[in-house]
């Protein structure tokens, strides 16, 4: 194994466990929120991670903008469609965990100000 | 649904999905990609902002109705596939301009059919979804 | 002789465009047509008496041996004269009759048809042409038949006429085929000499009932006689040239015509024996308890054509003979009764016996046409039907069959009943007080009485020069059905006999069952007691339980339930791969050739099996569309497991558009899939059927990895993409050139679809906007 | 050979669909486009027909790619004569159109749809690669359903429901047939894979690839047990669209059922039973729906698929004799119930109903049509000499040659019930006096004169074509009978297509 | 990896005939989507799989000088891909069209009764 | 050990140990939005995969199909939340 | 500003060309080249911006990545642990961020950092609702996004 290699096996393993972390963090998390607010995060550094490896296998500048652009789209997209479902699922109710401390926004429904 | 953050992503998503979809058409002889992808992916640009801004807006902003591009991406494709025949050759057979052209590569007929394609299958994915949402909302 | 049929037709089309001129009285003028052809058939009769038959070919349809190929010999101008001669007295007859019918034009147009038709079916010297021409007379005596197409019952018979001849039609063409089949021809000449090919080919039991099905359909043989009754319901005109004289005569025809091709056999005698036998005495005995004057025609008419049956299911000579005049005779006093019974109800407006009587007073000259075809009929003396009635009595003593005694007695039988319903139908409206409400009947038009009395004169004419007729017609005839020329001379005088006295005899009980049996309604009820012992009742059942069973089918298969169908095709699918996958023996595997499983590959599998499990089962539509979108994802995934990266961007694009159609369309539908659950036992039989469907579809592709591959187009492509294609993305370059087509008609069918949602969303047909 | 010709009625029902598509407001351009491009596309039919009739097979690579590499279009006697008939028939249809289908129909792409279906059947016919048959296939199956559902009326719904299931279902069994015929021979190329199929050694794989063509084809068909999308839906849409399916649609299913079973698959005893019974079955079950129908248009869909039994028999019988028989019904059929659909639609002109129950009086009042009607009517049954009746004589003697009397007595049967529900709708519908407390809702009266030309004219066409293909029987027996020539020795076929190779 | 794809497209196949006899007209598009997936996976394994081998040419190279995996079914699946997006489209627009004409998805109410024929 | 060895037993199987996990969640649900967050993590973990591939088999190509699948991924995620805010 | 970015970029390009090799690093090491010998020609334009935003953005991408592993660390102990240490919570942010741009670069960024999650915008656009993980003073929580991320992003965009 060369240098590259080595290095190369360090970040998609730290890739990988990223997004086994977010996987884990999907399936125990108690709430819906929590569970989003994990994987958007972890996923997108995941992928991160390995795309940055690829970037440093081919020695091909295309390459090299090809995983930016990926990594780019990805940060570009992903908070946006957590925002979405994430707002979606506050307004059709799904519940929080038991343990919530606190929850500005539903104060804010109330004073009717909120959308719609 | 008007949700800001949404709208203002879709800005910047708009024209860097349609510039993509246009390097996905180029290329397509090239790299994976070609008319079909490349139209979808222009489509799903526009989905995009109508899912941000309402369907109403989008069509707004296209000027022209979406079933309006299908028989122009039609025509372009068909003009393709019959131009040969007015070279003796049959129907659908690719003719050439001699030298490449940088970025795109060798310019013939198969790359005006690939473009009736993505215009096609723009036209019939908005028009399909366009339709029924602005009937539904 | 072609142009004998083909004038018929032409005229009859000409009458479509030009029929307003002929809706008047001028309609007479068109029977100069049958007088022209009358006048060409007797021109040949002395060629053909001297023993000649006329050919006369056209090239039509080569290829089937059909071709306008048409023979004149004895038995086609004995009909051909009747049709034609007894054609134009009908002609002028039904111009007067039917005077001022608005559909005169009509009439003529159907009779000119039915007339060629006819001389089409007796002039084929090939049976498949003689068959077309069978099927129009069937066709066009339906039209004439309904012709009062305005009454409910006129139609019923049209109908019932033209299904029963109409399926002895077809019968008798696969009789045909067959025997075209067996002897190599369809030419009448060629099958005569191949007759014994026939005879003795083992199918010939069949042809034999095809082909006889076919005639005593047509000549209303029991149990298939009972259209004709029905068909009375026609204009007298029709009925007296149709269902006297010419076309249940087809039949008769048709039996002579294949004397000598099938006849000579057992089975053929003892089957026309038989069945002539039963018609002629089930139909004279029926004849007596009828009341409607038409009625006891018709059934006579069935009890006739029984006996021409019976005469040529003997097959003697003498038997031939005595067809050969019987037809000319009946022929002749049948027409001249019908026409008499017509003017009859035209001028009195009822053709019940039971009120009849005493129009002698008043209708002198159809009293004495009437009387005549009624003599005739009786076989008096002097007239043909004497001699007629002769000659059968002579057939059946000269059988020497053991059972001639038994022939001649049913014989005798039927003539009784024939001569008493002959005077029922030709005296008895004419005899005894003229009924008051009668008293102010006026004569008719000269059109009108003048037809039957020619044919009644007519009758007793050759009744007193019989030779005349024997000579130049009927031996003709018999040395066409015998082939080998005859010599007899017909006598009114043979001396002091057995045959005088079975005349003397019959003559007699006729007359004194005439006096004695009083028609009345009474009877009618008799008989009808005995309906539901008839065919025709046996028919009508029949039928009813043929359209049940009908709608109780239609409805079992085709019952409104898509899923009934999708299981059925399914089912039918499974049925045949069971079969081939059990044909094609044990299944083997080749590990060797396997590619080893990654784990990644293995999970994607079992996430879609997860994907495809939870699609499935769930009770939610979202959920199921999120199953269908992680079933899409994987796939592409596996895509590019296997290195088609263009189809993993596809499959992902399209899978996402279908996530956001089907979001689109399903938010106002409820949530929830509650009509799923339906009866326990119809879901565990569908998931059977479904998980055999892909076992079968399983062991199919495992048998079809087995088979080794040729890639010699997929290596064309690689080594020509660039070079000749100029590109270097084969899947593209194969889709936008190799196989461009594809693609460009791929394309329209997504427009398409496009324009059918547009128009299935936006097209809101209102009720006022017709199609 | 280059000879664009052989696509030429493609390309000119393509571009008439393109120019109609430009022009989505303006409907009588559209009427002038769609009865001109009709009329230019069966000049060119005709001249394709007599080029091969004359000429022999005429092949033309798409792309110049030769065969079994690229697409390869054939025209032979067979596929030229469907061509030809289709565009008969799409000549009549398109004109009856002009009155018979409403302006809003037209707004909403009525001549498009109409002209691409017609492209497809005729694409369908032409083509000599299986895959890219099955795109024909599916430009025909979607055009078909957006002219089903056009107007959108609830049973118009109901049926393309049905429908659109089962021919989905079918085009599933074809796509799955050509995975599997691709994995054992790597080829698409309709004669390259006959001479391939022939050397594959595992021959029931060869059966079983069979199977799914069979189902497939069966089901466009509309064969027993697969027929029943045919009366869930032919009852539904406008006539004018309903004669284009009643008398083409199920038609390339035969069409591809013949290709598939005489090119690729040579039927093995096995085969050949399950066409008859199929046939028979098919046969009787039309026959029994006909029987108890009373909306025309429900008695002419069972009728169809009762007389799909007799051209599918001929294929079981698979003798010279039986696939003669079954091509002439096949030419036959496709005019006739054409044209029965438009009469449908005329009579509902006439009278605003479809049910025989409250029809009648029409032969009173309108006695020269009615007898231009019982002409097509009774080639229908096979009355001698009109078109039906020849074919009759090839099946009826072919299964009799081959003792396969079941088919006879289904033949017999089937022509029987038809024969007395011709008369019986002759006598309900013609005959009879106009039902007394039916109010009659006359369309047609009121027409213009031009209008009412347009719509008898193409009944008029196709019932002249009727009577020239029975009273010149001869000449469609010629054709009928090198088209069951090239269908038993397919060697000129992959020889024209491949060169010999 | 043959077997468990061919066992994949088993269960495709099986669970799309389950679907589409369910009475659910949302299942039956759901049963024809999986079919048509199992049809394109079908295509796909019996054309020969290759691994990581996409049959497009590297930048430097005018011909293939490795294997690559067999471009025909994947322009086959990718047309009928295409092709079922648009027949599905207009399916799931039939369904929205009957829904909103019947109120129902229940596959077993669309029988209007004969009488109601024109 | 080589580098491809390392990815076929290190880092596929963590992967694919990721996907099975994000695959209970999504068979878990219990809400629909739950599903949908999971489609959209299998999708990241999807574009993890098609890298990894396109890494172990030397295929730059293959991440055509990641940049693709970055970019259109979250239409999904929208049309769930569009089409639950709608029916609301 | 932009002239700048152009030029830089160009100076990138020719150094590529000059060296005959577009290898990604190359490329990079032009354009730090070029940035440098831009800096150096421009000390005296008044127009600095250019100059001091690129370390700017640089020295916020690396914060951010750091923020980024620090937080996915915490989580990720969070989750493989068995016991929950998260008090999640909603927090209503104000926003000093007015221009779209600004807002949905922040938003982004406040998403993709583990621990918080917006969940919406107010109408007027004057507050955030944030999903947060660890909530431990909700004052304490604002005042780190208001000088942490708006406060460096600010600088950078305006
Ligand atoms: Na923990
Ligand atoms: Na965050």
């Amino acid at each position: 194994m060369t240098v590259t290699d080595i290095f190369i096996a360090i970040f998609s393993t730290l890739g990988s466990l990223a997004i086994l972390f977010a996987a884990i963090g999907m399936v125990r998390m108690p709430d819906f929120y929590l569970r989003l607010s994990v994987t958007v995060k972890a996923g997108t550094l995941g992928v991160g991670f390995l795309l940055f490896c690829a970037a440093v296998i081919f020695p091909d500048i295309s390459v090299t903008t090809k995983a930016i652009a990926i990594a780019f789209f990805l940060i570009l997209t992903a908070p946006v469609a957590a925002h979405m479902i994430a707002r979606t699922a506050y307004h059709i109710g799904v519940p929080m965990w038991k343990d919530t401390v606190i929850d500005e926004f539903e104060t804010e429904d109330e004073r009717g100000d909120g959308e719609e | 649904m008007k949700s800001p953050i949404l709208q203002s992503a879709s800005r910047y998503l708009l024209p860097i999905l349609l510039l993509f979809s246009v390097f996905l058409l180029l290329r397509g002889h090239y790299y994976p990609g070609g008319g079909f992808v490349g139209g979808l992916v222009a489509a799903i640009a526009f989905v995009l902002h109508s899912f941000a801004f309402g369907t109403a807006e989008s069509m707004k902003m296209l000027k022209y109705k979406p079933s309006a591009i299908i028989p122009v991406g039609l025509i372009v494709a068909a003009i393709a596939m019959f131009l040969p025949v007015l070279f003796g050759l049959p129907v659908m057979t690719g003719l050439w301009i001699e030298e490449p052209i940088p970025v795109v590569g060798m310019i013939g007929s198969a790359l005006l059919f690939d473009i009736g394609v993505y215009l096609v299958v723009i036209g019939v994915v908005l028009t399909i979804l366009f339709t029924i949402s602005l009937e539904t909302h | 002789m072609l142009f004998t049929i083909l004038i018929g037709l032409i005229t009859s089309c000409l009458l479509i465009p030009l029929g307003k001129y002929f809706r008047s009285p001028v309609s007479v003028a068109l029977a100069l047509l049958p007088v022209i052809l009358f006048g060409y058939f007797v021109y040949h009769i002395p060629q053909v008496s001297s023993g000649e038959t006329l050919y006369e070919s056209t090239k039509w349809v080569p290829s089937l041996g059909i071709n306008f190929d048409f023979r004149l010999d004895g038995l086609s101008l004995l009909f051909s004269l009747l049709i034609t001669g007894i054609g134009s007295l009908i002609f002028v007859y039904a111009s007067s009759y039917l005077k001022g019918h608005p559909y005169l034009d009509r009439f003529y147009g159907y009779l000119c048809l039915f007339m060629s038709a006819m001389l089409g079916v007796v002039l084929s010297d090939n049976i498949l042409l003689l068959f077309i021409f069978w099927e129009l007379t069937s066709i066009s005596s339906f039209f004439l038949i309904g012709f009062n197409n305005d009454s409910a019952v006129s139609r019923k018979s049209a109908l019932t006429a033209l299904s029963m001849t109409g399926l002895g039609g077809f019968l008798l063409l696969a009789g045909m085929v067959l025997i075209g089949e067996m002897a190599g021809t369809y030419s009448i000449g060629e099958l005569i000499n191949a007759s014994g090919v026939i005879t003795e080919h083992p199918l010939y039991p069949l042809v034999l009932g095809l082909v006889l099905m076919g005639a005593f359909t047509k000549s209303a043989q029991f149990p298939f006689h009972f259209w004709l009754p029905g068909a009375m319901k026609a204009p007298t005109p029709v009925s007296a040239y149709l269902h006297s004289a010419t076309m249940v005569k087809a039949g008769i025809f048709l039996m002579a015509r294949f004397t000598p091709i099938l006849g000579g056999t057992p089975l053929w005698s003892y089957t026309l024996l038989i069945v002539g036998g039963v018609t002629m005495l089930y139909a004279a005995v029926h004849s007596l308890f009828r009341t409607d004057l038409k009625g006891v025609l018709a059934y006579s008419t069935i009890a006739v054509l029984g006996v021409l049956t019976f005469l040529i299911g003997l097959g003697t000579e003498e038997a031939f003979i005595a067809a050969g005049t019987f037809i000319i005779a009946h022929a002749l006093y049948k027409a001249s009764l019908f026409l008499v019974t017509g003017v009859i109800d035209y001028q009195t407006g009822t053709r019940d016996i039971t009120r009849l009587g005493g129009l002698r007073k008043v209708l002198f000259p159809v009293f004495v046409a009437g009387t005549l075809a009624a003599l005739s009929s009786a076989g008096l003396p002097f007239s043909f039907g004497f001699i007629g009635k002769d000659l059968i009595y002579e057939a059946t003593l000269t059988a020497g069959d053991p059972l001639r005694i038994l022939l001649t007695v049913v014989a005798v039988i039927a003539n009784i009943c024939l001569v008493a319903a002959g005077f029922m139908a030709g005296i008895k409206p004419f005899a005894g007080a003229l009924p008051t409400q009668f008293a102010d009947v006026k004569m008719p038009s000269a059109l009108v009485w003048i037809p039957p009395l020619i044919l009644g004169l007519s009758g007793f004419a050759l009744g007193c020069f019989p030779d005349l007729a024997g000579q130049y017609i009927v031996a003709p005839t018999v040395s066409a059905l015998t082939v080998e020329p005859v010599e007899f001379t017909l006598k009114i005088w043979h001396g002091f006999n057995t045959v005088l006295l079975l005349s003397g005899i019959t003559i007699i009980a006729g007359t004194v069952v005439y006096l004695f049996n009083k028609p009345a309604v009474s009877k009618i009820a008799f008989v009808e007691r005995f309906n539901s012992y008839t065919p025709h009742y046996f028919f009508q059942k029949s039928w009813i339980t043929f359209r049940r069973f009908s709608v109780w089918y239609t409805g079992f298969m085709h019952n409104g339930f898509l899923r009934s169908y999708l299981i059925k095709i399914i089912i039918f699918a499974e049925i045949l791969l069971i079969y081939e996958l059990v044909k094609g023996g044990p299944i083997y595997i080749d590990y060797g050739k396997l590619i080893p499983v990654s784990v990644h590959e293995g999970i994607n599998v079992l996430i879609l099996l997860g994907a495809i499990y939870l699609t499935v089962t769930t009770t939610s539509r979202l959920t199921a569309v999120v199953g269908t979108s992680i079933i899409g994802y994987a796939i592409c995934l596996m895509f590019v497991f296997y290195s088609a990266p263009d189809l993993a961007i596809t499959q992902f694009t399209i899978d996402t558009l279908t996530v956001v159609l089907f979001v689109f369309v399903l938010f106002n539908l409820p949530s929830f899939l509650v009509v799923a659950h339906g009866n326990r036992s119809i879901v565990i039989r569908d998931a059977l059927v479904a998980g055999l469907f892909g076992i079968l579809l399983s062991l199919t592709a495992i048998k079809v990895l087995q088979v080794p591959t040729v890639k010699d187009i997929s290596e064309f492509y690689g080594k020509f993409a660039y070079s000749l294609a100029k590109g270097k993305n084969v899947v593209n370059i194969v889709l936008v050139d190799f196989r461009g087509f594809d693609t460009m008609f791929e394309i329209v069918v997504l427009s398409i679809s496009a324009i059918g949602v547009y128009s299935l969303i936006k097209l809101r047909l209102k009720t006022s906007e017709k199609d | 050979m280059i000879d664009n010709h052989i696509v030429a009625t493609v390309l000119v029902h393509l571009f008439t669909a393109l120019a109609q598509l430009l022009l989505p407001k303006k409907t009588v351009p559209q009427m002038i486009l769609s009865i001109a491009g009709c009329l230019l596309s069966f000049l060119l039919a005709l001249a394709l027909f007599m080029k091969v009739y004359s000429g022999g097979i005429l092949t033309m690579n798409a792309a110049n790619w030769d065969a079994p590499f690229g697409i390869v279009f054939v025209a032979d006697l067979f596929s030229s004569t469907m061509v030809l008939l289709t565009s008969v028939a799409a000549l009549a249809v398109s004109i009856f159109s002009a009155v018979g289908v409403g302006r809003a129909r037209m707004l909403f792409g009525y001549f498009p749809i109409f002209h691409f279906l017609i492209m497809g059947l005729n694409g369908a016919f032409l083509t000599g690669d299986i895959f890219n048959l099955y795109v024909w296939f599916e430009v025909v199956i979607i055009s078909s359903f957006v002219l089903l559902t056009l107007g959108g009326r609830i049973p118009q719904l109901e049926g393309a429901v049905k429908y659109m299931a089962m021919n989905i279902l079918a085009s599933m069994f074809f796509l799955t047939g050509i995975g599997i015929l691709y994995g054992i021979t790597g080829s698409l190329n309709m004669a390259d894979l006959s001479l391939k199929i022939a050397q594959v050694e595992d021959r029931s794989v060869v059966n079983l690839t069979a199977i799914f063509f069979l189902v497939g084809f069966g089901i466009k068909s509309a064969v027993f047990p697969l027929y029943f999308w045919l009366p869930s839906s032919y009852h539904t849409p406008p006539s004018a669209v309903a004669a284009v399916f009643g008398g083409l649609l199920t038609k390339l299913g035969l069409y591809a059922l013949f290709r598939c079973f005489t090119l690729l698959f040579v039927p093995d005893d096995f085969a050949q039973t399950v066409f008859i019974i199929i046939a028979c079955a098919t046969i009787l079950t039309g026959a029994f729906g006909a029987l108890i129908r009373t909306n025309i248009r429900r008695v002419l869909s069972y009728l169809i698929v009762c007389h799909i039994g007799f051209v599918v028999g001929g294929l079981g019988l698979c003798s010279k004799t039986a696939l003669l028989g079954a091509v002439f019904y096949l030419i036959h059929d496709i005019i006739v119930k054409t044209n029965l659909f438009l009469i449908a639609g005329l009579i509902r002109q006439l009278r605003g109903t479809m049910n025989m129950g409250k029809l009648g009086g029409i032969y009173a009042e309108y006695p020269k049509i009615s007898l231009l009607i019982a002409i097509v009517l009774f080639s229908l049954v096979g009355i001698p000499p009109l078109s039906g009746f020849w074919p009759k004589i090839y099946l009826i003697e072919a299964a009799l040659m081959s003792k396969s009397y079941a088919f006879t007595a289904s033949v017999i049967l089937g022509s029987f019930i038809t024969l007395f529900v011709v008369a019986k709708l002759w006598s309900e519908v013609f005959w009879k006096d106009a039902v007394v407390d039916e109010v009659i809702v006359d369309n047609f009266k009121p027409l213009k004169t031009g209008r009412k030309f347009l719509m008898i004219l193409p009944i008029g066409i196709l019932a002249s074509t009727s009577l020239f293909i029975g009273l010149n029987a001869e000449f469609i027996i010629q054709v009928a009978d090198r088209i069951a020539n090239e269908m038993i020795d397919t060697t000129p076929y992959t020889s024209a297509v491949l060169g010999n190779k | 990896m043959e077997l468990l794809l061919v066992f994949l497209i088993g269960a495709l196949y099986a669970s799309g005939v389950y679907l589409i006899l369910r009475r659910s007209m949302v299942r039956l598009l759901l049963g024809i989507i999986l079919l048509g997936n199992g049809t394109n996976i079908l295509i796909f394994l019996l054309g020969t799989i290759t691994k990581g081998k996409p049959p497009v040419m590297a930048a430097n190279l005018e011909v293939f000088e490795d294997i690559y995996a067999d471009p025909i079914p994947q322009a086959l699946i990718l047309t009928a891909i295409v092709i079922s997006f648009g027949l599905t489209s207009f399916a799931i627009v039939l369904l929205k069209r009957v829904y909103a004409l019947l109120g129902t998805d229940d596959l077993d109410t669309l029988n209007t009764p004969q009488e109601e024929d024109i | 050990m080589t580098l491809n060895l390392y990815f076929d037993y290190v880092i596929f199987p963590l992967l694919s140990v990721s996907a099975i996990l994000i695959f209970i969640r999504l068979f878990k649900g219990p809400d629909l939005v739950d599903r949908v967050i999971s489609i959209d993590l299998i999708i990241t973990t999807g574009i993890a995969v098609i890298t990894a591939i396109s890494i172990r088999s030397a295929q730059p190509v293959f991440l055509d199909v990641a940049v693709i699948l970055a970019l259109i991924a979250f239409l999904g995620t929208i049309a769930f939340s569009f089409y639950l805010d709608k029916q609301k | 500003m932009i002239k700048h970015l152009l030029m830089n970029l160009l100076l990138s390009f020719i150094w590529v060309a000059l060296t005959g090799s577009l290898y990604f690093m190359n490329f990079f090491f032009g354009f730090l080249l070029g940035f440098s010998v831009l800096w150096i020609l421009n000390r005296s334009e008044e127009d600095h911006r250019y100059f001091t935003r690129v370390p700017q953005t640089i020295m916020f991408i690396f914060f951010f990545v750091y923020e980024m592993i620090v937080a996915n660390l915490q989580v990720a102990y969070d989750v493989i642990t068995p016991k929950y240490f998260f008090k999640p919570g909603i927090v209503r942010y104000p926003l000093q961020a007015d221009t779209d741009v600004e807002i949905s670069i922040l938003s982004t960024i406040i998403s993709l950092t583990p621990g918080t999650l917006i969940l919406d915008i107010s109408e007027d656009k004057k507050w955030l609702y944030i999903h947060v993980m660890y909530l431990g003073d909700k004052e304490r929580f604002i005042q780190r996004i208001k000088n942490g991320f708006e406060k460096r992003l600010l600088a950078i965009l305006r």
